[in-house]
Formats: structure tokens, C-alpha cells, sequence
């Protein structure tokens, strides 16, 4: 019995959606009277005060969740959530790394989408520095990549950058498909 | 010799010399190298004749093992000893053991409580640690990752570099109704099936567009589980909806 | 003291990762020792018989994560079966994680075989980090384990890796070649 309670809570700190009765007698192969008292027992020493996970139920299943009251200091973290870089920053950045120094046109003609906006977050982000003015019509901006760009990735220098062809290296299949050269347009 | 040795099941030619060598109860230090580069051979050969590709790192081995051999029968020349050094079997002897003690590792790593195997974490956390998360970086993103998005991109460039260009005139609505089509087969769809290989970049476009619209009118629900895996779409919208929209080509009459 | 002790079983719930001590530390703006007591405590409190969650250490801090026992219930809720890491990828995991920081001739070397194809594996897993290139002609680039590593396996640090001592005694060449540093992560 004290394994069943053991297993309860495992699957419900796991699943981490709320699981219902039903669900979990299926589970756990038991019925569901038993699983009952299990939950209360349960609730019982999460409820108690000094606790910082609660056992509630919510949403016609049972769920571990924080308790409420300690909500302002929960947010302190959500807020250091380490933020990710999307797909198509992470895109327009691998660009700038291996093609630098590059204007917006050439990105964008690379992507085949407006980049404008990528790039703005990654020159907030200080991954971007801007290098001067390219000399064609229209004198574009000149995209690379920053000092902290390098520390980012611990890199010393721009030479540290692992070339394609050390990845296709990895992978015979990569090393057909490689590389193209700058395209001009 | 009978052999029922399959060389898929040896990591490479160390694993299976260390297999021969504990079959046979020699001492690593001192393994008689007549015997054992015989074996290697005899297998090798029954590989050979079953048709069977033997891997060029065992062949390697073969020829190092016989290389081997032949210089512990030549008869000691002292001058010789001095010159190559120690014993012929030295450098052998040191691989095998240093290759030894990593498989142990491995096999010491297997047992270890592994995540997702035998410990598990709340859903959605263990797929978040998949990206590299050091503690302090306010990023966390490898430098495999940066490369290999480099490389991809590339490598769909490459194809549209080729491509002929045919200026059309390309409509939304027709877009909408292709995906509304599919919606109808499919109550989920994947992102990437929707933009044909052979799309030219406007119909690419012109396909986003068209989601975009149907996100809009919340006929489809867009769904991504990690941060770069498939993007799905899921069917919201009834069929009789979607019906009606691929008439009129995104054009929903109130209801 | 009782509210400090709740607000960390939060912090470790809500946060998913493992958080360093300095991290709580920082978190509940309370210094670390009086955070090590209530870690301590609360430790003992969930690795008692009959809970199914445990408080481990990992990856340089501390983490919720299922009892192993439980493993064979808990992966009825598996959607997916996990792709079992081979023997060939578990042997160069090995050469890396005791030798690192290692180039790939290094590992191919050791293992005597390409190794092209498992490493690859083994960076679209994020078990690996590369830590610039070796200087050395040619400049091959330098792989080490990364922090996922640690948390796959449930290691402290890379000094919690096994210990390899029935060979360690065997040649002192070889038992200088084994860096067990702790690495900076």
C-alpha cells in the first residue's frame, strides 16, 4: 500500500497535467475506492502548512501545483528564464557567423523572408555589431557578429568557428551538400 | 577453430581481439600473438567468404597483427631491440587495456539511473534540458545547433538557386482551399509537408499567407512541442467549415 | 525558517532544471549555509521509503525526479519510446567524458574505429559540447560532455563519473592519461 501511495505520487508529479481518477486507477491497475483514500492521504501531508507544492484538484484530475501565497517569490524565476533564441534568430545569426561581414539584403535574399526584426533583437541582444557601410548603390550597413557573441559561445576568435565541412566530416551525407558559395544577386 | 562470431556484434577490432583474448584465458600482458593473429585471421576470412563486408578498420588490424608477429620471430638482434625499443606486442597491449577500461565505463554508464529510462521528470521540462543549459548564460544555444541551422539553410538554397522561375499570378484563396483539403483528410498536419520541395519561393509565400489567414480565422491551431522540433497544424474548424471556406476561398460567412 | 523551507521545495518544483545553490542563494536573498540545512532537511524528507520523489543532486545542483525504482510504472506514461543511447555511442561517451577535452582522431584512436557517425548522434543529443579547437596543426576541434550529460546520467559533476579502479592501479601511464577535474560548468 505504501507503494501504491509512492507510485500515485510519482505518476502525478510526472504527468504534470492534471490526471484524473479514472486515469489513474487504469494506471495502476487498481480501483479507484483505493486510489481515493491514497489522494486524501495525499493531500493531507502536501496541504499541510510548511509546504510549498500543494496536491490539488483541479480540472476534473489531481495535480501537484505551488502554493499560491508564495507566488511573488515564484515569479523572481520566471522572469530569469533562460530565454531561447527562435529558429529563425538562430537562422539569421548563423548567417551573420559564418557569412560576415553581410548587409540585410544578402540575409534576407539567404532566408527568403524579411529579417528586419531578427536583426533588431539580435542587436539589442548585443550578438550583432554593425561594421561600417558597404560600398555598392545605397551604401547598406555591414553586418557581424560581436565580442559577446564570441564569449556566448565560448569562443576566442572568430577562427574558432567550426567550419561545415568539420561537421560534414561527421557525416559523409552532409559533405555532398556542401558548401555554397557567396551568392551574388 | 570453429567460429560463430557475427563482427556487428564487436564495436571494432579492439573489442574483438579483447573477446579472443579472454575466450582463450590470456594474459594481456603477454598474449601469444601466433595464436591470436591466426584466429583474427580465420574469422576475417569466414566473413570474407560468407560475403559478409568486413569494415576496413579490421582489415587495418590484420595487417598491424601480422606486422606484429613477424617481428617477434625474427631472431633478437640486440642492435634491432635497442633501436625499435621494447616489445613488438607494447603498443598493442597499451590500446587493448586503455580500450578495456572505456568499455567498462560504458557498461558502468548503462547501469547508471538514466533520464527518461529510469528517472523521470514533469513532462515538458525533460524536453526543454534538451537544449544546452548553462546555469549562468543568459542563452542556450551549442554551437552544433548554430552550424547544422547554417548548414540546412543552406542546403535548401542550394536547390531554389536552380530553380526556374515562372512569374504566376498566385491568389490566397487557392492556397486556402489546397489547405483546407488537406485539413479535411488530415486532422493534423505537419508544417513542413505543407510547402512542397518543388514550391517556388512565391507559393511559399503565398501558402504562409493562406495559413496565416486561416490561423486568423482560428480554422487551424498551430502546435510545437520543443522549440525547434515539427511544427504541426491541428484541424479546429469543422468539416462543414472547411468545406464552405474552400468554396469561397477564405471567405467565412458569419455564423 | 518553515516559510524558507517551502519557498525552496517551490523554487525546485516550479524551476524543472536543477538550481545551483548559488541560484537559491540568490533566489531567496538568504546565504547558502542556512540553504544547505533546509536542503538537507528536505532531502531527508522526500528520499524516505514510500515517496515516489526524490531530491537528487545533479548537474551542480539540485532537482525533483522520480524514484528509479518506480521507472518500470512510470513509463506507461511514456508517449514515445526513448532511443537507447548504443554500445558504440555509450564507448565514446566513456573516451570523452574521462579524456576530455578530445579531438576526434583521439577518440578514433582509442576506439579504433570511425567515430564520425556516433558523434554526431551524440551532439544532436546535446551530450557533447565543443570547447574551441586544439592547437595543433590543422586545428581539430576539441569535444568535451556538456551539462545534459550530467543530467542524463544523474551525476553531481564529472568527479561523481565512476571510478575506473580495477585498471586504475594496472599502468601509471595510463592513470596519468585519465584528467578528472572538475570542469568548468
Amino acid at each position: 500500500m505504501t507503494e501504491l501511495k509512492a507510485v500515485i505520487e510519482a505518476f502525478l508529479f510526472v504527468a504534470g497535467d492534471p490526471l484524473s481518477l479514472d486515469k489513474l486507477a487504469d494506471l495502476t491497475e487498481t480501483d479507484k475506492t483505493a486510489i481515493k483514500d491514497l489522494i486524501a492521504l495525499l493531500t493531507q501531508e502536501y496541504n499541510r502548512s510548511g509546504r510549498g507544492i500543494h496536491l490539488v484538484e483541479v480540472a476534473g484530475g489531481y495535480q501537484f501545483r505551488s502554493d499560491p501565497t508564495l507566488a511573488p517569490w515564484l515569479r523572481r524565476l520566471q522572469k530569469e528564464r533562460v530565454q531561447r533564441l527562435s529558429a529563425a534568430a538562430l537562422e539569421t545569426l548563423a548567417i551573420i557567423a559564418y557569412r560576415q561581414p553581410v548587409t540585410r539584403a544578402e540575409i534576407e535574399y539567404l532566408r527568403g523572408v524579411d529579417s528586419g526584426g531578427v536583426m533588431k533583437t539580435l542587436l539589442e541582444r548585443n550578438l550583432l555589431r554593425i561594421l561600417g557601410k558597404k560600398d555598392v548603390p545605397g551604401r547598406p550597413l555591414l553586418y557581424a557578429t560581436s565580442r559577446y557573441f564570441l564569449e556566448l559561445f565560448g569562443l576566442k576568435d572568430l577562427n574558432d568557428l567550426p567550419t561545415l565541412k568539420e561537421f560534414a566530416g561527421l557525416d559523409p551525407e552532409l559533405a555532398e551538400a556542401l558548401p555554397l558559395e557567396p551568392s551574388d544577386h | 577453430m570453429t567460429v560463430d562470431i557475427n563482427l556487428e556484434n564487436f564495436s571494432g577490432p579492439l573489442d574483438l581481439l579483447l573477446h579472443l583474448i579472454k575466450s582463450q584465458e590470456m594474459d594481456i600482458y603477454d598474449i601469444r600473438i601466433v595464436k591470436i593473429t591466426e584466429q583474427y585471421l580465420t574469422i576475417i576470412d569466414q566473413m570474407k567468404q560468407l560475403d559478409l563486408d568486413v569494415a576496413g578498420e579490421f582489415l587495418v588490424m590484420a595487417a598491424q597483427l601480422i606486422h606484429i608477429k613477424s617481428r617477434m620471430l625474427l631472431p633478437v638482434n640486440e642492435e634491432l631491440a635497442e633501436e625499435e625499443g621494447e616489445d613488438p606486442r607494447a603498443e598493442l597491449v597499451k590500446r587493448l587495456l586503455e580500450y578495456q577500461r572505456y568499455k567498462q565505463a560504458a557498461a558502468l554508464f548503462e547501469q547508471l539511473p538514466q533520464l527518461e529510462r529510469d528517472v523521470f521528470l514533469p513532462h515538458g521540462v525533460f524536453e526543454d534540458l534538451l537544449l544546452e543549459s548553462p546555469q549562468d548564460a543568459e542563452m542556450s544555444i551549442s554551437i552544433y545547433q548554430l552550424a547544422s541551422a547554417f548548414h540546412q539553410l543552406m542546403s535548401h538554397v542550394k536547390i531554389e538557386v536552380f530553380h526556374e522561375v515562372v512569374r504566376e499570378n498566385l491568389a490566397v484563396s487557392d492556397y486556402i482551399a489546397r489547405i483546407c483539403r488537406q485539413l479535411i483528410d488530415h486532422s493534423r498536419i505537419s508544417f513542413r509537408d505543407l510547402f512542397h520541395t518543388g514550391y517556388q519561393r512565391s507559393e511559399l509565400v503565398v501558402t504562409f499567407l493562406a495559413l496565416l489567414e486561416l490561423t486568423r480565422l482560428r480554422m487551424v491551431g498551430i502546435e510545437q512541442v520543443t522549440t525547434f522540433s515539427d511544427i504541426w497544424l491541428m484541424r479546429v474548424a469543422t468539416e462543414d467549415q472547411l468545406h464552405r471556406l474552400q468554396l469561397t476561398g477564405g471567405i467565412l460567412d458569419d455564423d
